[in-house]
């Protein structure tokens, strides 16, 4: 069944993801071939070349497959409920301003049960980075439909195939006011790695989805193959659009996948305008919280 | 550790509880507030609103109330006092993250003016039936704690005390009034800060990047906390979880934690409740209350007494953890127990469960919409005297 | 980077396999752009393939194969 | 008895809830002695029928509501008809005299007491201060309050830069007020 | 009426708990159910959704159990049977809804697949710990009516019921499952569809157009029913309301809804409450319980009475309405009451309550993630013994 | 105070509204010069002109002043929970497909704590009309910020002026997938009644955003003075640009209002959707509820 | 629209006011097209001004009164 | 005793579940007696170890779960170190003969039989019916259920259009067991 167990790599030089890992955790629950994993070396090497110190950034994840990245990744990590993690990470954030605060989570949690505190934060442009692995599935309780199952995929709650319009993520976040929207599959790991940096660098919300393979259920239930077949189909399907108009970026069943930057401009943070509004209307009497030295400061970007 | 000046408007104040309420989280340090609007609720965060931004503080009106009871949450992992307020029908929505809060042990204060319900009830008119609600609203064993203010300074004095136990406990503590003296007018002093006693975070002191297990415990049953940014890299979930704060879901680990949860405000319930009462010493009939009931009782009480009965007053100021050894003994020394509320029925319960049969218990019920008529309840005394 | 800086005229890397770790996915071995790596006929101790290293000195370190791992079980490393 | 019990009634917009404030302010804080003030609030809060209950006392207030107040302040002709009959027998009725007709049967014990006050107010410049000299002439007539406490009161309950015309307003009720206490 | 045989799928089937629920819908006429997933209760909206489009029924996945609890009221006033499904934390998340469903009478049938809580707690195991969220977990006084299945053929009968109760009752049922019931895996009998009684909805026979009170009673405490579309303009509003429909915000009209809304579940509780018993005449010692739990003590029953102690099994299959008289009654005879649960007391506390210090009465705690160990509960009654 | 009695109106004619009503409860809670009452007055009409039926005619409304329509108007009318009266309607509609149902509701309700639901429906092309009476403020409550607020406009909960951007709730509706989209202010009576009538005799989600003035609470402590001003501003600062991109629509404090129908397209209803999905999937085994005849067949529009 | 048909040189219409029911929005007075109201001096029983006819023939029916009152006060219609 | 009591255990993907599933609806559709099964999700019900309880009854069972099984189906090696030790004492052992390595101090008061589960499956063209192979096995060893009562529970359990294909793996598992059973 097995041949015999090789000795351990002795070698001094470490998996670079590692250092970022909660390593008395791994091997982590993602099954062979799940998408999430890519997505998190993209993730700790965008970190990394951000430079930003790892004290100052939590992660903040919802409930599913993608919802258990927090408690693999060795920051300040948070597991809150099904849906709520962009409302934990803007109290979070509000607390502390410093802080670089990057919700990681599902496309159920975030788009189904969570879509209403993600148009507010990004109307808002509450000061984080959102990262959605979209595996057009509920994984972690067995594969039913989600508001980005594309049309005719079948799913447990979608047996005879979905008939749902799924959401243009995209097209939403940049209605919504998002300041940064980008789209990438779990294959296109230089590229997502690229823009998890910018969008980790940029003040606002910032908005990333990653397109990822789910083998497990979604796949199998559709007959897509193994994890692999889902990243050749991304190597084969993609096309790259930086600043294609985000209405035209529309998800079909294994249609083709226009992945790209789509938004990148800039306005006040929520925090940036609040303190610029009631500064000018409170002049004096307005005071700056202890952690808030430079916010509300004019900002170059 | 005491008030920080800048938020504790010493004097005296004409204002009503929704107010007092709201300098009582100022002069407590709290500085995060995220609220939803809702009647008879909605003044509180309104001056919070507006005090505020001049005390370094900050206010968010979320888009609902589960995202208001959760990014208090946030706030207090990211380092500030935090609360927030509602009233009955945003309290049912914020049954899944006190949970949340329970599990992750995130102090926090939570503030229901109660009004009329089920549902959307009568929205300007008073209540004082989600009592049980605030024990029993979300799934799965917990506790927590619950105070009961029957006048704008209560609302003012015990909105710091709901911030302190939260702190000690690492609990939500919930401030349940009701729109009587939520909307009552009175003198509110607000003392000097030096005279306000606040209790801080209680944080661990392992060093930034020293090897920090959220739920060690530390001499008792509250494990030190830290905060997002201070280097310790804590796990935080609402899943079953170890003192890792990592999640491990067997029977074991919910046994050790589900009763070390429960167990903390237990076994420190004697510390934790608060009573008044007045006459019960001697007396063979006790009217227990609380909140705006506990002033409304009183003229029938005071006529009782000049009828002649032997009647105490027995006020709950902590409505959760309940007292129940304090009952159970005062059932064993009188005749009656008497619990009139804005409700059909609900600290009741607890009344007759602790009185054991020990004393006779009666219920002066009232579906809310206004307070009792004290003449209801002097019948319901006297036939309890019968 | 300083391994760029020296433009030498072959990038030279290496690759380091944690086979343990390794849940048989395959995407190394797809993605490695210079086909150093292959599937192993045999399996590890939970019964997956893993990837073989076949032409190491075809490696250019690129990384893409720690990259693409969803399992923390391969990464590759200028030298 | 040292707890006397006041009902301030009339409709939304005319004050009546801040006028409630102003006196128990004056009472609680400025007089040193106590009072609770209840604001029964219609469904909507906006419109419709406003009223205050307010007692002031020299012990601590327990018991918040009142049932048979001494005085009724009425500001329009719904609150006197709504709430006249529950004033005390030997109560005292301070009314808006252009709005409110007393009934022909108005109960000879109560002692009653009439002020234009919001034609008063109009003639000061702002209809919005007819619960100002409404107070004023209040504390006048009743004694309840001293003087000083009501414009402390006024001072600090007003919005800034208002304090002038609100004191004028309250200084012209007082004035009306004295007149008619020393008339009765 | 008889079952609907569109629905009904005859014969014997070897299915779990969930399935067998999810057919006791189909059967009880239900064709609307909205849903969300969550663990372990998905399959029965799993098989709904795979069901329900050959028999002329819709299953909608909604964003949120906030929707999923609300829409099934829009499709039960739109003319269907309708239902959710959820657990723990989706549970929570229905309290406001299920308010609004007590207020406007809305029936339907709710039903809670229990895990371990609180919060996300242990998703795959079993709990019984969401009891008293099940009664007190919406803001406001009600009453509502909560069953509890031990095995997949209840899961199949008692979901039948809880429609028929709704029906009759215009009440919100709750079918309160726990993990173990909900994956265990039996032989389910399901009949003929004309042996199985369905209660069909009560409606009005005021004809289109004439003058309709939705809230008028009509020889009992329940209002019949109008639809959508039948020509009846009602108004269906969560505020406190007149017999009109009308929102009447005063504390009399308050008090007449909210006392009759509460009285047509108490009144009717003799009716309602169904309970199992074995051996309960002449024991000196009954253990109570519900659920799983009630097949997990029986071998503690055994050993018992096989050390000669006369031990009783009673079952409550109504957990709400509380069966108060008959715990009452029934610790007049006995010693002793044990209560095992899966949870750190819950329905113990009722027990304690009723039993009013005639019998003792003994918790048998358990955090959840698993089933008791029978030898706990064979101690506890052998302490109770004693 | 008041000039005699006058005799009520002896004639037969009758206000034309009237017929709609639940007379016995007018006088209605609205405040003088609200907007809502107006608005009434054009869905009466928009009805009226439809030609359908009353008795098919379902009214859903959440919480707020708004939220009171379906309170006043004599038809089936569902008074529900603040923020779901479009998760209601949903069942409500799909429990009854031959129902026209209309969602009437505020600002806050549909778009602050309802946003999810919102969304939602309108990605799914769930078949409704909501209208959504936008007075940029919380009515009921007493004048807090909503998600329509625009910058700087005072409200209690925002005492120094709002710095949250607003949502463009046309732009929003659009990218969520909307099938028709229109905005009116209460001053355009004519328009927003033959909008709603179009609304209404069209399949899928239909939105209308009718921008209508609150005095007693987002006029007054703005200091704008009383309904007549704000419908004055309405004339002379709207500007009716039919087919105008969404995106370009936004609302500013006092500024400009860009109205018109914005959108009006057509795919196919959820339930025609579910329908074809299930019949083609299914075949014979597919079973069509008793009240169902029809949907899912071909359509012309 | 059958009023259309008859090409008068002149629309009729009438104009009915229950000024108990207006609030004193002005909103009619404003909007009328052809001026045939005015704000009344007096007042109402519940305190507002309420419109007049200033000039009952001017009235053409167009109903706009009506359309635009929140308190379903007013309404023209043609004759 | 009346009652069967069995445990099956293996890794997700052997088909765990669905043998108990198949076993237990033929006990009880089919041979008439009395079956409940109990399935243990991992936290995640993905990928790790899997099992079932599984009781077999002539009487209703009520009690539902297994403490000391008569007999244990072991897919995997895990699966035998981990539950072989809670099998009685004369218990019945049935294991993957590939994938599970008996211990050389396996008790020897319990019946062992071993089938190449897996390799037979692969033999007939598809791994997947490992779990069918053993079915047919466990039916012919232990005798507890009839041939034409499992039968018909794999008719009744496998997907539409397979039938044939899983009949013939329970088959070969049947014809593996009687042989066995004829050896022992
Ligand atoms: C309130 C609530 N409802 C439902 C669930 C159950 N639940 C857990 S994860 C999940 C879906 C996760 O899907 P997604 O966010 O796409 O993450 P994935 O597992 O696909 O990475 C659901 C519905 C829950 N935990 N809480
Ligand atoms: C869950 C819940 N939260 C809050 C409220 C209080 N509430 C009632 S109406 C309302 C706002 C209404 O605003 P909008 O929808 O804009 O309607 P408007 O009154 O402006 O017409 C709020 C917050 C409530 N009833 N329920
Ligand atoms: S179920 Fe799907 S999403 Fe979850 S870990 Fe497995 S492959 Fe990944
Ligand atoms: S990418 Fe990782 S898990 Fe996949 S085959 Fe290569 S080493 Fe194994
Ligand atoms: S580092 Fe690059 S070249 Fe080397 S094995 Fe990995 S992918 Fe191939
Ligand atoms: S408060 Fe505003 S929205 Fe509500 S009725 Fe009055 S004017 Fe209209
Ligand atoms: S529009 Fe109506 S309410 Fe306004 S003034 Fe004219 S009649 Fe009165
Ligand atoms: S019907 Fe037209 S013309 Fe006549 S009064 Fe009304 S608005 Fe003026
Ligand atoms: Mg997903
Ligand atoms: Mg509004």
């Amino acid at each position: 069944m097995s041949t015999q167990a090789p000795p351990a790599p002795t070698c001094e030089v470490h998996n670079p993801t590692e250092q970022w890992l909660r390593m008395d955790r791994i091997p982590h629950i993602w099954c062979p071939g799940c998408g999430i994993g890519s997505s998190v070396n993209c993730f700790t090497d965008a970190l990394e070349k951000s430079k930003i110190p790892r004290d100052n950034v939590s992660i903040v994840s919802g409930i599913g497959c993608t919802g258990r990245t927090a408690g693999y990744l060795k920051l300040d990590s948070f597991h809150t409920t099904h849906g709520r993690p962009i409302a934990f990470a803007t109290g979070l954030k509000l607390a502390n301003p410093k802080l670089k605060v990057v919700v990681y989570s599902g496309d159920g949690d975030l788009f189904a049960i969570g879509g209403n505190h993600f148009i507010h934060a990004a109307r808002r442009n509450m000061d984080m980075t959102v990262i959605c692995v979209n595996n057009m599935t509920y994984g972690m309780t067995g594969g039913q439909v989600t508001p980005t199952t594309p049309l005719t995929a079948k799913a447990t709650t979608s047996p005879y195939g979905n008939f749902e319009e799924p959401f243009n993520l995209p097209y939403l976040a940049e209605s919504c006011g998002a300041v940064y929207v980008a789209r990438w599959t779990s294959f296109h790991v230089r590229q997502l790695s690229k823009s998890i940096r910018e969008a980790l660098l940029k003040p606002g919300f910032t908005f990333i989805e990653v397109v990822a393979p789910c083998p497990t259920l979604y796949a199998r239930r559709n007959r897509l193959g193994a994890g692999i077949d889902a990243m050749k189909y991304y190597r084969e399907q993609s096309e790259i659009k930086n600043g294609a108009p985000t209405r035209d970026v529309a998800l079909g069943f294994q249609s083709k996948i226009i992945c790209g930057k789509f938004v990148d401009t800039s306005r006040p943070t929520w925090l940036e305008a609040q303190v610029q509004q009631h500064r000018a209307v409170l002049g004096d009497k307005f005071t700056l919280a202890e952690n808030w030295e430079g916010v509300g400061e004019p900002r170059e970007d | 550790m005491k008030a920080d000046p800048k938020g504790v408007l010493t004097g005296s104040h004409f204002i009503d509880g929704d107010h007092a309420c709201a300098e009582g989280a100022l002069a407590a340090g709290c500085r995060f507030a995220a609220g939803y609007p809702i009647t008879p609720s909605t003044e509180v965060v309104e001056r919070l609103a507006s005090r505020f931004p001049t005390v370094g503080g900050i206010f968010i009106q979320m888009e609902d109330e589960l995202a208001s009871s959760i990014a208090i949450l946030g706030a207090v992992w990211g380092g500030a006092k935090a609360a927030t307020v509602t009233s009955g029908p945003g309290f049912s929505l914020m049954m899944e993250h006190i949970g949340l809060a329970v599990m992750t042990e995130t102090p926090c204060v939570i503030v229901n003016v109660q009004r009329g319900g089920p549902s959307t009830g009568l929205p300007t008119l008073p209540g004082q039936a989600d009592m049980m609600q605030a024990r029993w609203g979300s799934h799965g064993d917990y506790e927590i704690i619950a105070l009961s203010p029957d006048s704008p300074q209560e609302c003012f004095d015990l909105t710091i005390s709901a911030f302190n136990l939260s702190e000690r406990f690492r609990v939500p503590v919930f401030v349940m009034m009701d729109e009587c003296v939520g909307h009552m007018i009175e003198r509110v002093v607000i003392p000097d800060p030096d005279e306000i006693e606040i209790v801080p975070r209680r944080l661990t002191d392992v060093p930034r990047g020293g090897e920090y297990l959220p739920y060690r415990l530390d001499g008792d049953l509250i494990p030190p906390m830290t905060h997002a940014g201070m280097g310790h890299y804590p796990h935080i979930t609402g899943l079953t979880h170890d003192e890792r704060g990592y999640p491990a879901m067997n029977a074991e680990t919910q046994d050790t934690l589900v009763r070390r949860l429960c167990d903390k405000i237990l076994k420190n319930a004697d510390d934790i409740i608060e009573i008044r009462e007045d006459g019960v010493d001697g007396a063979d009939i006790v009217v227990v209350s609380y909140g705006i009931t506990s002033r409304v009782c009183l003229p029938a009480i005071r006529e009782a007494r000049a009828k002649g009965l032997k009647v105490g007053w027995l006020r709950l100021v902590t409505v959760w953890p309940f007292p129940d050894r304090l009952i159970r003994e005062l059932a064993g020394r009188v005749k009656a127990l008497v619990v009139p509320e804005l409700n059909l029925g609900q600290v009741y319960y607890e009344v007759e469960r602790c009185a054991q049969g020990q004393a006779t218990t009666h219920l002066v019920p009232h579906a809310g919409g206004a307070v009792h008529d004290p003449e209801d309840i002097l019948r319901v005394i006297e036939e309890a005297a019968r | 980077m300083s391994q760029v800086e020296k433009a030498k005229p072959k990038i030279r890397g290496e690759v380091i396999v944690d086979r343990e770790r390794c849940k048989g996915c395959y995407f190394c071995v797809e993605f490695c752009p210079t086909d150093v790596l292959a599937m192993s006929e045999d399996f590890n101790l939970k019964g997956y393939h893993f990837p073989e290293i076949i032409a190491a000195d075809r490696c250019t370190g690129c990384g893409l194969c720690g990259a693409y791992c969803p399992d923390f079980a391969i990464f590759g490393h200028r030298i | 008895m040292s707890r006397t019990e006041l009902r301030i009634s009339g409709f939304g917009g005319q004050g009546v809830i801040l006028s409630g404030m102003i006196i128990g302010k004056a009472a609680a804080i400025f007089d040193n002695k106590h009072a609770t003030m209840i604001q029964a609030f219609g469904p909507e809060a906006r419109g419709s029928a406003c009223s205050a209950q307010l007692s002031i006392s020299e012990e601590p207030i327990r018991y918040p509501y009142i049932h048979r107040p001494d005085i009724l302040i009425a500001l329009n002709q719904d609150a006197y008809t709504r709430f006249e009959p529950e004033l005390k027998d030997d109560g005292l009725l301070i009314y808006e005299e252009d709005l409110v007709d007393l009934r022909p049967d108005q109960r000879p014990t109560i002692r009653t007491c009439g002020i234009p006050a919001t034609r008063i107010a109009e003639e000061l410049g702002r209809k919005i201060v007819l619960n100002i000299v409404m107070v004023g002439f209040f504390t006048a007539v009743t004694g309840l309050i001293s003087p000083e406490a009501i414009r402390e009161a006024v001072r600090d309950t007003v919005p800034a830069g208002t304090e002038e015309f609100n004191l004028a307003a309250l200084e012209k009720g007082l004035r009306h007020g004295m007149n008619v206490s020393a008339n009765t």
